[in-house]
Order: structure tokens, then C-alpha cells, then sequence
């Protein structure tokens, strides 16, 4: 069974597969011959030899996608089976076009930093929402443009609320 | 001996004081806003009550409804823990009037130490050290620059009642101090409501070094040690350690002195700590130390100072306010090996350190020699928005400061938290750097550290482990009896799965 | 230093000696037995390689396919742990012959102390105090009643090789003397090997306590204080403590004087322990104290050691077979505080101690300040059946005795084993006996324990708040959405739970 | 909802009902209105306040049926909805007719201690099953006659393998 794998931005194909009688692997890495072992410790857990190699692996699931964990080292990580129909999320090209400025956690609108239809910096602070007794500046990831300020100042908000729109 | 402690905190702090009060045969108390129904403190102390909303000020800072708990369940004592009414005089007169024991200082005590001009002018007859400056408010830009003037700059101007950095100002010529001043008092007034503000000689980057000290009810006190504090981040420490790397035996005794000299001066009794800041000459290297405040109570580093003194402070502070004398004396306290604190945040430490409350979905914990974990959550528990946000304390216990760093270094890949994002990749960081490993540490170290580009840590062979990795927990997924008759394996199917599989993920 | 240490043994230890390494930055290497694949020392170590079947015999304990693995993945050390071949004469120097270096004293040290008897003629010569009887195996009936009137009856017979009470007769009167000395030979020759057995004056419930000693490859031997190991069951040691609640500063420097006698008088190098038993005469209080055996490795219990000393024995182990000279002398020993160790067992304590082996469903761990925790297993893990039945051990430190217990006590029930039996139960009631807590303990404690009734600790409340529980359970698993919108709330339905509600459970 | 419970033999009959809306419970316990509150912590971690007392309270499910852990202390439980059909398990009455001597862990017979057909006291040794390093002496339940042994030295056994039967 073949598998794309994105970790991080680095591609890889690996060919696996898991002869369910014996438990054994068979594992390849860009076409090269990997000797492996892999059992499940705990649900989100894998205990994985890789020639001699011990590695604890643990897998997170986000919202945002799966992360694989290598000790304390994080890397993002897509799966895909070639033969699998559904197609790869397409990623914008960051920077242009109108970009949403989203609330990274819930909290409260403490208040605006700039108003509508007024010149930011990037890296400006436009809004700044209050979560955990702290103040967060959440800032403009471009220069250009404040279109909208999509919440009013005192609204609860929860993650991925956008909070306004630099064009 | 107390029968009864009310606990007038949450998160860890509280189930450190209820796993205290367990030790020493006390019935505990908890409280609980809305929100926090399921939190482990609730879930480890013996009594529990409800306080109200989740903002805070309706619930875990709401005098009446505490002190009305504490009645109705008979408690004879109320640990504050830190933060919260920990700090507040009337808090602790009100506990005095109802005829139950505040654990921590008088209200006296509080008030002499609760501003920091009346504390500078108490310093000043005791004949502390402090940063010079003025010990009054300041009356009038005029007077502010005459003071300037002969003290020099750069100068500092602090709200009396300030904290966290609110109402300071740094100010760098005279030009500056007019604009300054009416911006820290109008900030001071509207965070404090006092617009109270005086000015001090700014110490650039020192370090921030703190001393315990422990006095009984009979006139008994005592210091423990100092603790490092500097690696702040927004002046909010991150990691603390004891002893300092920067304090000989020599100034340990000369600071703890003044300290006990300080907590004299107001009449202290119960834990409290003094903050001094130390400034290195560059060139001659000797060392200078000014009294910065006074906190009032048990402070969230306290465990360095347990594990290098083998004493319990919250233990301590119970017995002291049960009216025990000091069960020691200075000489019987020794200080031995080294400690270090990692404060475990719920923050994106990649993402401009912004909250990350949330749900934690799964949590293993670190153990073994030398480390102790002091946590407020469990897996499942919803970390809630209303709070700060530090999940646990992870202390690593050494024979020296290098065995202390290498535990840490050998527990955080052992610590992992999945559901939430938290910094514990930053104190990896920290550990491993050149000028952190040799002491080299200031209140502006972080931020330097934070500006410094990260070394790419992203090895090649821990990528393509975490490429064959991700593949094999396809494969085990796919399988609806994974690793069936393994050793270890996992239950048959958890509903995460079903659910990506429904939405096409695998 | 070494590059790369194999850790020849399985469990706590195992992870153990993992951390440690880790925390000198050597990379370890586990060895697996076929049932041990997902064990957590193989998830823990930085390499792992399987040496094949479960039993013992053909994995843990073959030194050929253990050396083989060495070699073939380059460590340059070997740690043995405790059990398996940490005491094979034959292993360690088989490790010399292949140029890797035996994490623990030579193997001409081991097999001078290997033999009871052996040693008992060293301590002859070093003028180390024994029990009186023989130095040398019994050869003949007459001889052996000969030896017995001298020193008086009741007399034990002990086979040479010797250990779990294998060929091992306690004789109240010369009647019983021929035939107890044929049983012991004969089971001595089908245990051992070896029918030696010798002749020594019975001690009727004795303490054990014994002396941790270390020494470097220069010369230096230091003791670290002494560890009171009487509570046992079936000769194996369930609870232990340093330092013993017995002994005082001046018999402490007494015994381990002794004991650094008896490691020269063995050319001993790296950590060992000597074995004292320790008698109280019940009239004067005057205590004597008489050598019983030397363990020429790391002991199970030496975590009581490394909480009252600060150091940490593992680490130095590895230093010391490194050729590093002791970094202390013994002037530079403190000890402070006191630890208790709880050997957690696989084990149904209700039911005559049986094993229980299993997987284990769920696990809780307690924490906090004065706790640590050496663990091997984790939730999820399958205990197999092959191996002796230590999950965990779990200290607890304090300020003093007294602490330490209230700090296990308090530690108890926050540890939660599901799925298995273990023996947690036995120390909730240890530590609340009498008494325990006296210091009142000898050989023969636990077995006096375990007989008299167990008070009944089921009080009413807790039985009608259980059963409360259990319906609310029944309720909350009924719900497809259990207290939703609550915090804190489980995910919605474990498979346990569909499974029960197809059997008509629910 | 009435649910009959016992507890380690005692009788407990509960009302006992959930508002789901307001997540409020409504208990009873022999009639008696008991003032109640309840959330799950962790899928066998219950977090219940009666009457202003706390208790955490878990729940171990084994083969044997349902354990109720109170701090360190466990409770043997059974619950039965009356309305419930299934008939709840009658017990048998102990030391009366023949009695089955069962492995109570995994393990190898070593060997057994007394033949077929000889005298056993209550108490006495019937046979050894090692496991985990240890030898484990199986007791007979009663004074009787061995009647079989059901298995040969040298077995592996698991679990409730019957190993002997005592008449």
C-alpha cells in the first residue's frame, strides 16, 4: 500500500505494508527497504523500531490537521493514498488578496487598535482579545488595508471567529 | 491543630494546599465557580462547595461568598493560596472578624507591604537597601525632574500599587518625563484607582532574586534561601531556580539578614518572600543588592525552596498560623543540591505565546528520580478560559545545578499534552542554551532568547521517522483488530477514528 | 564516558538505568523478550533488539545472545540491573572478555562473596562480626551437632549458595537435626547445584538492616547510610526505609565502618550493599549487629538512599565504571530526612498473595511534593506472567519519619491500578499500624500483621456513597450523550460500554 | 429510575434521576431525599458531591463484575434495575455439594500435593501453579476427598481453568 506523507513540508512516498499473521512489517522509503517493527502502546501511542532505532511516537489530532510527535520535537503531517479520490487541499498563496484576521483562542474583544478603512503595517496590532487573564494582540499579517471590522469591542469569541478583514 | 481548612483557590496551588492539609490530618475545603466543577481540585479535596459565575470577581475573589462557605462548612482556617484574595487586607480582616484563621500575614502586615511607597518608607527607617528614588508619590513633574536629575538617568517611574508592569515607565532623558508621568498615573489610576506613582533609578536587565523567609507568632523568623527568578516574559516568570547561580554563601547570609530585617519591620508572620534586584558591575563584578517588595504570601515557585531545604512550606504555614513555634532554628536550615521549576503554561509558544484553553485530550507525565510534578489537570479536563493559564509545575531535583538540568532535559520528551498547545518546547530551549547552562541570566534574557532565530532542532532522521510513523498509524486505523494478539495493543477502535473515517481522513 | 550502554534487564530497573544514561547523555539500548515488545523500557531506551522467548532462560538470562547484541550495536557498557545476571560471575567476566565493561563490581569480587560461606571466611579474617556457626560447609552429621551444642539451639541450617529461603531449616532441638539437615542438603543440591550447607546460631525475628556502600576503582569506598529492609513476606522485602527508625549516628558510623571493611576485604568496586542482621536484647536495648551477606550490585530499594543523601546511585555507577574517581568523601555525606519505599506487586493481597498478571485497563499516578515514582509499566500495558511481579515503586519523602508516612499515606489513594490486582491495599494498612509507626518491626512483622483480623475499614458512609455512585454510573451510561455540556465530561461511549449493553449488563 | 444496588452485600434501593437540561440529579436512597451532584471526570472517574462531601469514585469492570473504588478502599457492586427481566445470578450455597478448585491467575501446574481420591482437610494444599517467579499453593475450600485432578504437572493453565474437583 503506498502512502504520501508530508511532514513539515518534506514529501514522502513509502510503500507499507503489515502481514497481520506474523505482526511483520514491510516497509519502503523512496523505492529503499526499511526494516521496521511497530506496535500500539496506547490508543495515540506507537512504539516503532526502525533499524535498531527506538522511537515513542505519539499523534495528535487538531482541528487544524494531525501533528506527529518525536519526543518533544512536533512535526505537521498529511497522509494520502494515492488511490484515495479526495483531492489535497489547495493552499492559498499567503499575502495576497484579502486576508481574515482570525481569534486564535476564545476570549473577549478587549478593543480596536486601528479603525475601518485605515492604513496597518504588517505585523500591526489591529485587535486585542482578552483569554486566561491575558491581553493579546492580534496583528495585521500584511500591510495594507483595515476593510472590516467583523465583531464589536466587549463580544465573546471563540477560536477561528474572524475578527476583521486587511486587504 | 485546625479541623478544618477552606481552600480559597483553584488549580494547582489548591491541590497542593488540600494534599497539605490531607498530610496533616485536616479535613479540606474546596470552592468552585461554574466552570470548574470537574477540576481536580474538586475532585481531590474532601468537601466541596459552589461560589458562583466564572469571572472570577463573582466567584474566587468574592469575599462575601467565600467567607459565607467557610462559615456553613465549619472550616476554622482559610488558605488563600496565591493570586485570588491572597493578598488582600480586607480579605484577611474580614476572615480575622468572622472568627476564622487567615493563613498568611495580619492585615497590618499586608497594608505596610501592599504599597510600595509605604514599603520604601518602612525599607528606608529599617535601614534596607533600595533602588534609589523617591519614597512618596510624586507631586509635580518638577519635583519628578529634580529627583531625576540628581539620581540620574535612565529612570523608572512605578505606580505605588502596581504589579505586572502596569503604570511603569522607563524614561530615558528629561525630554521624556513630563509625557511619562501623566501616562503612568492615568494608567495607574484606571488598573489600581490609585494614581499613586514615585520614581527609582532604572536598573537595566538585572537579575530578579528573591529570599524566603518563614516567622512563627512568636517572634521567630527565619530565611530559607534565595531563588532565581529572572527568565521572565512579560514580567511573568517562567522558570525559577534555587539556589541562584549568581549567590555565594556570603551573600545568601548578608541577604537573608536584610530579609529578616524586612519581614521585622512589618511585623511579619507566616511565608512570605523578599524581592531584590541585583545588579553585576561589568568590570569589577561585584554585586549589589536594592529591596524591590514584599509579597505576602506563598509564592508559585515555593517547591525550589522545598527541595533544596527538604522542608514543606505550606505544611510550615499551616502550623505556624495554628500558632506553632518554628520547629527549627537558622542554623538547622541547609541548603542542598539544586532545584529548577519549568511553570507549564497553556499558551502557543510558537504563536506569540496567545492562550490556548481547551480540552485536553490526552496527557502522559513525566516521573522518576529527581522530578516532582505539581498539576492542576487531567485528561479529559477542559481547561477554561476565565483563568490563567498555567497547567502544572514540572520541578527537576539534582546534586548540582547540571544534574538539575539534565533531568529536566531527560522528563520534557517523558511530558506530552495533546488537545492543547503549551510551551514546554520553549523550556527545552532554555535548557540547552550556552548562557542559561552557565548562569548567564538576566530579566532581559528570555526576550533575547525569544529574538534569537531557533536553531532548526527538525533533524532529518526524526522527519522521515515521523513520515513512516504517520503511515503506520494509517495502516493500524484501517485495521479493525489493530495489532491484534500484540503485546501493548491498543482497544479495538476509539470513536475519533470512526469519526475521520467518516469524514474521509483515512 | 561510554557512547552507548545496553541495559541487560527488563521493569523499573530497566527504565531506571534509561533515564539515567539519558541524563549523561549515553545512549541506551533495551533488550525484549518476545512478550516484552511493547514493554516501557523498550519505549523509553533510544535503541531496543529483541533476544528472543519469554522465558527467562532463553532471553533476560542467555548471556550469549545478550553479548551478541552488544557487540552488534556497538555499546561499550553493559548495566545488569538488579536479578537476571546482575550477580553471574560467569557474565561479567564473559563481558571482560569481550571488551565491554561490566556495569559493577569484577567477577572476582562476585564470586567471593557468591558463596555464604566464602564470605563468611573473608569476614573471618577482616574481623567483621557474623552470626556464630560454621564458616565452612557441615560435613558431617556429628560435626554439625557438635557446633550446635556449642553455640545453643535453636540453630539454622543455610545452604552456602543460598537465597529465597532455599535450603534453609530453622532447628529447635538436636532431635530435629539429622533429618532438617538431610531436607536442607538435598533441597540446596536440586536449587543450587550445591548441597553445601552450613550451621549458624537462629535469630528469632530479626531486623534486616543493611549499608549501602560505594566504591571507586581507586580506592576509595565511602558508606551512605543504612536502609531498615524487615518488612518481608516470604523472605522478600515488601516495604523499606532509610534511615532505620534503630539505628543512631554512632551505630550508623559503626556499621558502616564495617561495611566499607567488608567491601576492601573484597576488593570491591562500584555500589554494593552489606547485610546486617540486627538483634535488640529485650532487657538492656543494647543492639548487635552481625554480618549476613554482601549483594554485589544495585539493590531494588536504593531510592530510600538517594532521597536522604541527594546523590544518585545509578548515575554514579556509570561514572565510577567510567574510571571517574568518587566525586565526595565520606565527610561529605549527609543525611537528611527520611524515605519509604512501597514495592507495588502484581499481586491479589485478599487472596494468599497470588500473582496477577494481566492487562492493566486504566492507571491514576500520584504526584505531588515528597512523591516519587519508579514505575515500569503503563495504562494499556499487559504484565506477563513471566517475570517477577514488580509494577512500580513508589517513595515517599519527608521532613521526617512521620512525614514521610503521612506523605504516602496522603500519596495512596491517588494511585489507581485497574484491571489488575495489586498490593497498594496491604500499605494503606501498614502505615496506619501501631506498630509501624513506633518503629516497631522485626522479620517477623508482617506475617503478625497479616494474621490478626483486618480492622474493618468499610465504614457505612463510604458504602452508601458507593452504591450512589454505582446507579449514577448506570444512568450516565445510559445516556448516549452523558452530562453533556458539562464540564470536564467523558467522550461519549467506551467500547466496554456498548459491549455491556449487548449483554444485557446495562 | 429505581435502581436496587448492593455493596459488598448490603441493600441499597435508589431513585435516582438526571435532568438533562439543567444537568441537576434528583436522588433518593431508601426514600430518603439525598442532595446530590455528579460529573464525569474520565470515562471511569466519577466526580459525586453528596451533602457538601467530595468523593472522587472509580469504577473497575473485571470479569468477577463491577468494582466501586472509594479513595483506596474497593466495593464489590451490583446494580439492577427492577424493571430490568434478566434474573440476577443465584448464589450457591457455600461448602455444600462438590467444589470446583480453580487456577486464580495464569500460570504452569508444578505439581499437585495430594492424588485422586485421598483426604483433604479445609485449607490444605491441593496444588502448585507457578507464576511470576512464584509458587502459589491452591487450597482446598473444604474438608472432603479429592475427586479429580483435572489437569496433568507440567499444564499451562489460565484463568479459572478448573484444576481440581473436592467432594
Amino acid at each position: 500500500m503506498i502512502y504520501d506523507v508530508t511532514i513539515d513540508g518534506s514529501s514522502y512516498r513509502l510503500d507499507l505494508n503489515l502481514d497481520r499473521a506474523t505482526g511483520r512489517w514491510r516497509c519502503l522509503v523512496g523505492g529503499r527497504e526499511v526494516e521496521i517493527d511497530a506496535v500500539l502502546a496506547q490508543p495515540e501511542v506507537l512504539s516503532i523500531l526502525i533499524e535498531g532505532k527506538a522511537w515513542q511516537i505519539r499523534r495528535e489530532r487538531l482541528a487544524s490537521g494531525l501533528r506527529i510527535w518525536v519526543g518533544d520535537h512536533s512535526y505537521g503531517a498529511e497522509v494520502s493514498d494515492p488511490r484515495s479520490l479526495r483531492n489535497r487541499k489547495v493552499r492559498g498563496d499567503a499575502g495576497k488578496g484579502p486576508r481574515h484576521l482570525v481569534a486564535p483562542m476564545p476570549g473577549k474583544v478587549v478593543r480596536f487598535l486601528v479603525g475601518e478603512n485605515s492604513p496597518v503595517e504588517a505585523g500591526q496590532g489591529v485587535v486585542v482579545v482578552e483569554a486566561m487573564k491575558m491581553q493579546n494582540e492580534i496583528k495585521s499579517p500584511k500591510k495594507g488595508t483595515v476593510l472590516k471590522l467583523s465583531v464589536s469591542e466587549g463580544a465573546a469569541v471563540i477560536a477561528g471567529d474572524v475578527l476583521a478583514i486587511v486587504e | 491543630m485546625f479541623k478544618k481548612i477552606l481552600v480559597a483557590n483553584r488549580g494547582e496551588i489548591a491541590v497542593r494546599v488540600i494534599r497539605a492539609c490531607r498530610e496533616l490530618g485536616i479535613l479540606s475545603a474546596a470552592v468552585y465557580s461554574d466552570v470548574d466543577r470537574a477540576a481536580l481540585h474538586v475532585l481531590t479535596a474532601d468537601e466541596a462547595y459552589s461560589v458562583g459565575a466564572a469571572a472570577a470577581a463573582e466567584s474566587y475573589l468574592n469575599i462575601e461568598k467565600i467567607l459565607d462557605v467557610a462559615k456553613r462548612c465549619g472550616a476554622d482556617a482559610i488558605h488563600p493560596g496565591y493570586g485570588f484574595l491572597s493578598e488582600n487586607a480586607k480579605f484577611a480582616q474580614a476572615c480575622a472578624g468572622a472568627g476564622i484563621k487567615f493563613i498568611g500575614p495580619t492585615a497590618a502586615s499586608m497594608e505596610k507591604m501592599g504599597s510600595k511607597t509605604r514599603a520604601r518608607q518602612q525599607m528606608e527607617k529599617a535601614g534596607v537597601p533600595f533602588v534609589p528614588g523617591t519614597s512618596h508619590g510624586l507631586e509635580s513633574v518638577q519635583q519628578a525632574r529634580e529627583v531625576a536629575a540628581k539620581i540620574g538617568y535612565p529612570v523608572m517611574l512605578k505606580a505605588a500599587a502596581g504589579g505586572g508592569g502596569k503604570g511603569m515607565r522607563l524614561v530615558g532623558s528629561e525630554q521624556e518625563l513630563q509625557s511619562a508621568l501623566e501616562a503612568a498615573q492615568s494608567e495607574a489610576q484606571r488598573a489600581f484607582g490609585d494614581g499613586e506613582v514615585y520614581l527609582e533609578k532604572a536598573i537595566l536587565n538585572p537579575r530578579h532574586i528573591e529570599m524566603q523567609v518563614l516567622a512563627d507568632e512568636h517572634g521567630n523568623t527565619v530565611y530559607l534561601g534565595e531563588r532565581e527568578c529572572s527568565i521572565q516574559r512579560r514580567h511573568q516568570k517562567v522558570m525559577e531556580e534555587a539556589p541562584s547561580p549568581l549567590v555565594d554563601a556570603g551573600m545568601r547570609r548578608h541577604m537573608g539578614e536584610v530579609a529578616v530585617r524586612v519581614a521585622k519591620a512589618a511585623n511579619y508572620n507566616n511565608a512570605g518572600t523578599v524581592e531584590f534586584l541585583v545588579e553585576q558591575d561589568p568590570v569589577n563584578q561585584e554585586k549589589s543588592f536594592y529591596f524591590l517588595e514584599m509579597n505576602t504570601r506563598l509564592q508559585v515557585e515555593h517547591p525550589v525552596t522545598e527541595l533544596v531545604t527538604g522542608l514543606d512550606l505550606v505544611n510550615l504555614q499551616i502550623r505556624i498560623a495554628a500558632g506553632e513555634k518554628l520547629p527549627f532554628t537558622q542554623e538547622d536550615i541547609l541548603i542542598r543540591g539544586h532545584a529548577i521549576e519549568c511553570r507549564i503554561y497553556a499558551e502557543d509558544a510558537d504563536n506569540n505565546f496567545f492562550p490556548s484553553p481547551g480540552r485536553i485530550e490526552m496527557l502522559l507525565t513525566p516521573a522518576g528520580p529527581g522530578i516532582r510534578l505539581d498539576s492542576g489537570v487531567y485528561a479529559g479536563w477542559n481547561v477554561p478560559i476565565d483563568y490563567d493559564p498555567l497547567l502544572a509545575k514540572l520541578i527537576g531535583y539534582g546534586q548540582d545545578r547540571q544534574q538539575a538540568i539534565s533531568r529536566l532535559t531527560r522528563a520534557l520528551p517523558e511530558y506530552f499534552v495533546a488537545g492543547i498547545k503549551t510551551n514546554l518546547g520553549l523550556f527545552r530551549r532554555i535548557l540547552a542554551d550556552g548562557d542559561f547552562q552557565s548562569g548567564k541570566i538576566d530579566t532581559g534574557y528570555l526576550d533575547r532568547l525569544l529574538e534569537a532565530k531557533a536553531g532548526s532542532e527538525h533533524v532529518e532522521a526524526e522527519k522521515s521517522t515521523a513520515a513512516i510513523a504517520a503511515a503506520v498509524f494509517s495502516v493500524l486505523d484501517s485495521t479493525s483488530n489493530p495489532a491484534a494478539s500484540k503485546p501493548g495493543a491498543g482497544p479495538a477502535e476509539s470513536s475519533w477514528k470512526r469519526t475521520a473515517r467518516t469524514e474521509g481522513l483515512m
